[in-house]
């Protein structure tokens, strides 16, 4: 099952514009994520804590809508989801 | 009209759409690149959800100050010094509802549109930092 | 620049001279003649004194807000719908004080500057009254 | 001793643009203002009220700066003065 990772500002310098995971039936959106950060030497640190929890200011977008870290440990991927993950917006 | 493009914004056009009958009022925010010791400026956006969400804040604007119009352009991409980043133009009736209306959208943009902007220095590169606080964002 | 003037107003010429390297925002309010079931709309200026009122408000305004650039023309003479009435473009280094800059000129002129309006209709002509109170006027 | 009176708006629309009003050593302001309105029929009870003081709303310039009309009853015109009369501004 194909999932798309998008990454932008400087996750995108750090992880690229966007990588495709290969999602395992049942996996969170947090997991995802996850897989996509070790995918860089130095990753998981860009966006997780060391408890494992992903820092306060990253942004997660489950297509197209923001989601809460808390939620994003609970929803399930489906095919051809995107999620989106970046820092604060500085619009304008 | 409501966009995000790379070319340069068309301000006289979008003031010209704005010129309705039953305006009174127009008020412009052009919001250009400060000669803030930067050599240039690189913008991105998260396209898609950008334009959602500018479409989404034009809209409440519209609907909160009886806007008799609006128009919202945002630039990306590399723009240098007194280059045109965003530019928004609103009318109405009166004046209040002009103002406090560009006012409510450029303040939305910064808070919710998923831009970023990079200033590149002699001595390199540094995303600038989103306004409001580290927990900004879309609104979900 | 500071003017008035019978001739339409050239707004972006305006922009442009606003657009200084320290300027981070441009904040433009253009006053329009609405359709308010009127078919024209005539002013007129004590214009020495306009003039005096208009150099004095913006020179207040670029002190307290910091501002950039100050351009103010007011037109007087026959108006129709749609037609330009006034024009104020300021820029300063941030939004807020470019807003707020305007803001404050806006309500100045509509509070100081000795200019009148008279509202042309189907079934004669109406002087429109001073917006603040009837004892608004220059200050001495 | 000439001195010039301006009217602007409704008030121009009575009395004409301007008058030349040839004053007396030690007039004032209000007295001069009194002869301009003079001129016209009606003209008084436009700028006055019937006990003879300015109506509240009315402007007085003396030389490009405005006088409250107190002060208007007291300041003795000179040869070459402006005074303009005009009622509440609505500029913008």
């Amino acid at each position: 099952m194909k999932v798309r990772v998008r990454f932008f500002a400087r996750f995108r310098e750090a992880f690229g514009p966007e990588l495709e995971v290969d999602a395992i039936k049942g996996e969170t959106l947090l997991e995802i994520v996850r897989r996509a950060a070790s995918s860089k030497r130095d990753g998981y640190s860009t966006l997780f804590e060391e408890d494992g929890r992903l820092k306060r200011f990253v942004i997660v977008m489950h297509n197209g809508s923001r989601v809460e870290h808390a939620d994003a440990e609970q929803i399930s991927v489906a095919e051809g989801d995107e999620i989106a993950v970046f820092p604060p917006v500085a619009g304008g | 009209m409501i966009g995000i493009q790379r070319e340069d914004i068309d301000l006289g056009r979008m003031i010209e759409r704005a010129r309705v009958p039953e305006a009174g009022a127009i008020v412009v925010f052009d919001g250009i690149v400060r000669d803030d010791d930067i050599q240039e400026m690189e913008l991105e956006a998260y396209r898609e959800v950008a334009l959602e969400e500018l479409e989404r804040i034009a809209e409440e604007a519209r609907r909160r100050f009886s806007l008799a119009a609006v128009e919202i352009v945002h630039r990306i991409g590399r723009l240098k010094v007194g280059d045109n980043i965003l530019a928004i133009v609103v009318s109405a009736a009166h004046r209040s509802e002009a103002y406090e209306g560009s006012r409510f959208i450029i303040e939305g943009i910064k808070a919710h549109v998923p831009i970023w902007k990079k200033e590149l220095r002699r001595d390199g590169g540094r995303w600038v930092e989103g306004e409001a606080n580290t927990m900004n964002g879309i609104e979900s």
